[in-house]
């Protein structure tokens, strides 16, 4: 249908350009320099207008959202945590949007990326746990979620969910572990990953600290432990809200060990 | 340029358009010109943009002939049959309502800016637009059309609220002029459709018989 | 062989005008083991009892978890009564997905109870032969909801059905209107007093933790299935006062027995 | 019945030969078996009531409905089987939503009536679905004024100013007709207020103390205009209308 | 067949509307249960009683298999919506304009809508989709309405909902071209007092509620300036005067707005949808009216 019309000349509609020939809709040509939201538009990066609608905006169904996500996992603990900053383009709509979920007692998801991909995603799983739960009448093991998670996000391999994600928690024989993904299910498990915008900046510093991968023998630590592991992940989170524009204002930390899942708050700066 | 590389298929004839509609207590007053242009050829220079649903309901079509013709065409066979469940005639609100959702769900493939208005028992004499994109919105007077621009500034500041059946006539049929007298895309003649609850009337201002202001 | 001639099918009526297919779905829920259930204006309370094929079977679940403010008791054939729990977890997950809230009761009792009328109209189709007593907590409180094979559904502050339930009804009704105020415990008490009611009779069959099942929903508490050893505090509650607060309820007149 | 056991009655594809379709009678049969529903039409809305039996006094009340709103400007009571009712009700839900959504305004009350009708003859139309055990009174306040319609088992429907269907609809039919409904020139008299009494009182007066002792009345009302719409009448005006109906009626017999 | 017209399969989607399709559902053999309880509308499928919908499959695409893009642009537009949360409600303002292009097409439209008696839904962007949003918002609510059991929904079962409808239409490349702001008063269980609620949802979905939201032209003008204003114990009566406030900012400085808004409040007592009123708006500063004189370094 639309082959047969593939320029559909209009006319008989105001802003029409005077005399212009039936080449079609003309409007979107016209870009109101004032207008932010036709300038500076994050969907139209290369500043040139595309020619459809008066207010000529291209539909751009992902964007980022921002945000930091980190796993980090010893001997028998998880520690959790994501920023809450919501970011678009140059401004800041939300201080506090949760991107950190409790999947079970034993496992805790957080993701970066775009925030309505996000919150599907985490409902998606919530469904997927609970139904789990009604048919095996038990919580879903921290192996078989980051598998599920996998299999989940490439279910969506040709319109994926824009999701950064790391997954923490302690696995049947109490040992804690992290996982990390790519937006489409790629993963891997590891001892201390970092995603989202300030994943640049933290993942350096926690191959030195956690993994002690540049670090003389000499000088490597038995072991991270829990407390230390929570301090240098507040460290790093106050490190990324310096220098990572979309990283800020509160952390939401989350601390798996066999107790359970104690989650706790602190701010970074708001600005 | 063309990608299909069948230019026939870019000349399709539309209406490069002034369309208006008053309403007034007790009916409504519709115009039109009468310019149908493939490019800058008038292919129908006394074309009818007036277009009866029922007998006191009428729309004014703007863009794609095409496309107008066909939503006309399915809204027309729409009200039919409401008629014949209805077993009374249809309300004006329903039939913008019609326009609208053909307009609004298939907004990415026509090209239709129409002015619904008539007559109906309940709510008397009624005007709505549906713009480009499938809005419905009622108004008093409704202009619209790429001879629309020239004019709102005069409709603006000549409609006045409870004029009679002859004061919107008198006032289409000069809006109108003023527009085809500034848009390319609009000429020919002035039609208006009067509606009131004794059913419809047509009047015809031939181009040369047209209110005259000033050239320069 | 036959009643009579219009019993065969679910699209017959008989000449007074009743539907006998539906009619025997609803004593199919009258073969089922008992369950009761109660509210008060805070909680509601159920007890089941379960059944178990012989000796060495394990004793047939008669109650479920559909979200975490609803659950249901069933009575009846228990396969389709999966078939329903299932319908109502799914619809439960589907309402959070889309509001982020639980579902109401009464919609969901409204659900099922359609669920139910659409097998009553079909040819190709049987009624489903199971009674459901859902239990929840919602917006506006504590709720208790009975649904039917007939596609009709009640919201009750007390009720009983399976086999023999008649007991336990007679009980209900005599002393439900002081639910109201009931504390947790006192309304547990009611709820496996009223369970008691359907086995008394029977000189083979006493409430044990093997066969009793007791849940709990309210207000703050998710729904709750307490079994085995978890349900012997709500037997034993019974036992060691047996004069309270059922005192005043004298043992269940032989002629309720004749349901079953 | 005459019918009985000639095997001509036990679908609704088929016609006894002297042409009739029994199903669809015994189908009205299981209506006739139903508490009486009244409806009336007013001066400024309409009316709809019905008998419930109470069948345990453990009942939460005002469960097992048979009043049901169907759109801001139409109601609908079941008389019958309730649980087919409810098919009805969800029918005509979706028939009036979807007339808004095409037509932009509330779905006209015969177009409504028209289409439950339609939706319910279809039941008798097929071997393999069986006719609605029910029947509905549909109470719709628009821009036409209040009207008041019965749709049978059958598929028939009729509008009316008042009217009777159940267990005691000959007894509530000749209640409704020594009412003064009418003016000279076919104007309503009756205000739902007073309605609601009537409609008490004539449920009161049918009801059959030997068959059903414990009966509870529901009702449900729209009206047209600013504050209209659809509404339950909230139970304690009903339980006042039954109290008097119920008063008057006793003074009566005093009288008699 | 209507639908089989040569180019014009588009119009296969208004078919369905035709009262007619529950008639599958019985004339159809027996056992076809998959049109059970579904009710086929402007090419949703709703399944009744859970709110689930989806696009029905025979009007996703196009003849050509494609799937059909309405929205692809806005067209008649709104702009700012400025909305804060109070101590004991909220205030949700916006002006009355919706533009097509850089031109005032209407000048007296609403962008408010009153969804419940305790909710209130704002959106700029494209007015028709404004306009479908609000229908869906009333299907929802009317099914409340219908059922009569107490139950309603509440601004974040609202403004939930209005996030996955946004969410499904933009996985469509379809979207709703808005930004909608959900304003209401949320009930407590058990009759705990009523708390203010304000949320945001945008075309991909994203959602998230906050104590001041400034959309379109708003976010970069307004929002910092509400987040000024915003204190804890702000009420509705000083919110209403920021709202305001802002506006008046925004005519200065948005060429998309004008000086005509409406500022609608819910509070404890429900909502109260506000008259649009004419903003007053000051230009007599000296420098504005002397203008530009002989001498003057540069222009204005």
């Amino acid at each position: 249908m639309s082959v047969l019309r593939p320029n559909a000349s209009v006319m008989g509609l105001p802003y029409t350009a005077p005399g212009n020939a039936p080449r079609g809709f003309t409007l979107g040509e016209h870009v109101d320099p004032e207008d932010p939201l036709e300038v500076g538009n994050s969907s139209n990066p290369h500043g040139k207008p595309r020619a459809i609608g008066p207010m000529g905006r291209r539909f751009q169904p992902y964007k980022n959202n921002g945000g930091t996500v980190v796993a980090v996992s010893g001997k028998d603990y998880s520690v959790i945590a994501s920023d809450t900053r919501l970011g678009s383009g140059y401004s800041v709509p939300s201080r506090n949007v949760s991107r950190i979920i409790k999947l079970t007692d034993k496992c805790v998801l957080a993701s970066s990326g775009m925030q309505s991909d996000i919150a599907v995603l985490h409902k998606v799983l919530r469904i997927r746990l609970t139904q789990y739960q009604y048919a095996h009448h038990q919580e879903m093991s921290l192996t078989a979620i980051s598998q599920m998670l996998s299999t989940m996000l490439y279910y969506r391999r040709f319109q994926p969910y824009y999701t950064f994600n790391v997954l923490g928690g302690i696995d049947a024989e109490g040992h804690g572990w992290s996982y990390s993904y790519d937006a489409i299910g790629s993963h891997e498990k590891v001892r201390a990953v970092c995603s989202g915008t300030g994943q640049n900046l933290l993942q350096p510093i926690l191959d030195n600290q956690v993994e002690f991968r540049q670090t003389a023998p000499e000088k490597k630590p038995e072991e991270l432990s829990l407390e230390p592991c929570v301090e240098l992940v507040k460290d790093a989170f106050t490190s990324a809200g310096e220098r990572d524009i979309y990283t800020g204002d509160i952390v939401e930390l989350a601390k798996v060990t066999a107790k359970g899942v104690e989650i706790e708050k602190f701010e970074l700066r708001s600005d | 340029m063309d990608p299909y590389g069948q230019e026939w298929m870019n000349a399709e004839h539309s209406m490069g358009t002034s369309i208006m509609a008053v309403a007034f207590d007790g009916g409504v007053v519709m115009g039109a010109d009468s310019r149908t242009t493939t490019g800058a050829y008038i292919a129908n220079r006394v074309s009818d943009k007036i277009t009866p649903m029922t007998d006191k309901i009428y729309c004014c079509r703007s863009g794609s002939a095409a496309d107008t013709q066909i939503i006309s065409d399915y809204v027309r066979y729409y009200l039919s049959m409401h008629d014949i469940e209805l077993g009374e005639d249809p309300d004006v609100d329903t039939a913008a309502k019609l326009f609208r959702e053909l307009c609004y769900h298939n907004k990415g493939q026509l090209m239709a800016g129409i002015i619904v208005a008539g007559w109906d028992k309940h709510k008397g004499g009624q005007v709505f637009t549906i713009p480009l994109g499938g809005a419905l919105v009622q108004q008093p007077f409704a202009i619209g059309g790429s001879g629309s621009s020239y004019i709102y500034g005069y409709c603006d500041s000549n409609f006045k609220e409870g004029m009679t059946k002859e004061e919107c006539m008198e006032f289409v049929k000069n809006a109108l002029s003023l527009a085809m007298a500034r848009d390319g895309s609009s000429g020919g003649v002035v039609r208006l459709v009067v509606i009131d609850k004794d059913g419809s009337e047509r009047k015809f201002f031939p181009g040369n018989k047209l209110p005259e202001f000033w050239m320069g | 062989m036959f009643r009579n001639q219009y019993d065969t099918d679910i699209t017959t009526y008989s000449p007074q005008g009743r539907l006998h297919q539906v009619e025997y779905a609803m004593e199919a829920v009258k073969q089922g083991s008992a369950v009761v259930g109660l509210r008060s204006n805070t909680h509601v309370v159920m007890a089941t009892l379960k059944r178990s094929a012989s000796e060495l079977a394990s004793h047939q679940k008669k109650l479920s978890v559909i979200d975490d403010h609803i659950g249901v008791a069933i009575a009846g054939l228990t396969a389709d009564a999966r078939v329903l729990s299932r319908f109502m977890r799914t619809e439960c997950l589907n309402h959070k997905y889309v509001y982020e809230e639980p579902l109401a009761l009464s919609r969901l009792a409204l659900s099922v109870a359609d669920k139910c009328q659409v097998s009553t109209q079909r040819a190709s189709k049987r009624p489903y032969g199971v009674g459901l007593l859902i239990a929840g907590y919602d917006q506006t409180g504590p709720h208790l909801f009975q649904t039917c094979p007939s596609g009709n559904y009640y919201e009750y502050m007390a009720m009983a059905i399976g086999s023999r339930s008649q007991g336990a009804k007679t009980y209900l009704e005599r002393t439900f209107e002081q639910y109201k105020d009931c504390s947790l415990e006192e309304l547990t008490k009611h709820a496996v007093i009223a369970l008691r009611e359907t086995v008394s009779s029977s000189k083979d069959t006493e409430l044990t933790s093997e066969n009793t099942a007791v849940s709990i929903v309210g207000k703050g508490t998710k729904f709750t299935i307490y079994e085995d050893d978890e349900v012997k505090p709500y037997l034993a509650a019974i036992e060691s006062d047996d004069t309270e607060p059922a005192a005043d309820a004298p043992p269940a007149d032989s002629t309720a027995m004749t349901d079953a | 019945m005459a019918s009985i056991g000639t095997g001509y009655d036990l679908s609704s594809t088929t016609f006894s030969p002297d042409g009739r379709v029994f199903q669809v009678e015994y189908a009205a049969k299981a209506v006739e078996n139903s508490g009486t529903c009244v409806g009336l039409r007013c001066t400024d809305g309409v009316v709809l009531a019905v008998e419930k039996a109470v069948i345990s006094k453990m009942l939460v009340q005002g469960t097992l409905r048979r009043s049901h709103i169907v759109a801001r400007h139409a109601t609908l009571t079941v008389c019958g089987l309730i649980s087919d009712g409810r098919v009805i009700v969800d029918h005509a839900r979706a028939e009036a939503e979807q007339y808004k959504d095409f037509y932009g305004r509330p779905i006209p009350g015969h177009v409504l009536a028209d289409r439950i009708a339609h939706f319910v003859h279809v039941y008798t139309l097929h071997w393999h679905v069986r006719p609605f055990g029910c029947a509905v009174l549909l109470g719709v306040a628009d821009v036409d004024g209040p009207q008041l319609y019965l749709i049978e088992p059958s598929g028939l429907s009729y509008r009316y100013y008042a009217c009777a269907f159940g267990k005691a609809k000959a007894a509530a039919r000749t209640e409704l007709e020594k009412l003064k409904l009418n003016g000279s020139d076919g104007k309503a008299l009756i205000s739902c207020d007073e309605g609601v009494k009537e409609l008490a009182k004539i449920l009161v007066k049918v009801h059959d103390e030997s068959k059903d002792k414990d009966t509870e009345l529901e009702m449900i009302t729209v009206t047209d205009g600013k504050d209209g719409g659809a509404k339950l009448v909230p139970r304690k005006v009903v339980e006042e209308a039954h109290a008097a109906a119920k008063a008057f009626l006793e003074a009566d017999d005093m009288e008699d | 067949m209507l639908g089989e017209l040569e180019g014009t399969v588009v119009f296969r989607e208004l078919l369905a509307l035709f009262p007619t399709s529950w008639l599958e559902r019985i004339s159809s053999h027996p056992s076809s249960e998959a049109a059970e309880k579904t009710v086929t509308m402007s090419g949703f499928k709703l399944t009744s009683g859970s709110g689930r919908f989806e696009r029905d499959a025979n009007v996703q695409s196009s003849a050509s298999g494609e799937p059909i893009r309405h929205t692809q642009r806005p067209m008649v537009t709104g702009s700012s919506v400025i909305a804060m949360r109070c101590v004991d409600g909220v205030v949700i303002g916006a002006d009355t304009l919706a533009s097509y292009g850089s031109m005032a097409r209407f000048r007296k439209i609403s962008r408010l809508h009153k969804a419940t008696d305790m909710c209130v839904v704002g959106a700029g962007g494209d007015l028709s989709d404004f306009q479908q949003l609000t229908t869906m918002v009333d299907k929802e609510t009317n099914r409340d309405y219908c059922f009569n059991d107490g139950h309603g929904l509440s601004p974040k079962a609202i403004h939930q909902y209005v996030a996955r409808v946004m969410y499904n239409r933009r996985n469509k490349m379809d979207p709703l071209w808005n930004y909608v702001v959900i304003a209401g008063m949320q009930n407590g269980d058990d009759g705990e007092e009523a708390k203010p609620v304000l949320g945001l949802v945008d075309l991909v979905g994203t959602h998230f509620e906050s104590e001041v939201i400034a959309t379109g032209f708003g976010e970069y003008l307004g929002l910092p300036l509400l987040r000024k204003a915003y204190r804890e114990d702000i009420t509705v009566a000083e919110g209403k005067k920021v709202v305001e406030q802002i506006m008046k900012v925004l005519f200065y400085r948005d060429a998309r707005t004008i000086d005509r808004v409406q500022i609608a409040t819910v509070t404890k007592d429900g909502v109260d949808m506000g008259e649009p009123f004419k903003l007053e708006t000051e230009w007599s500063y000296k420098a504005f009216v002397d203008g530009a004189r002989a001498g003057d370094m540069s222009t204005w």
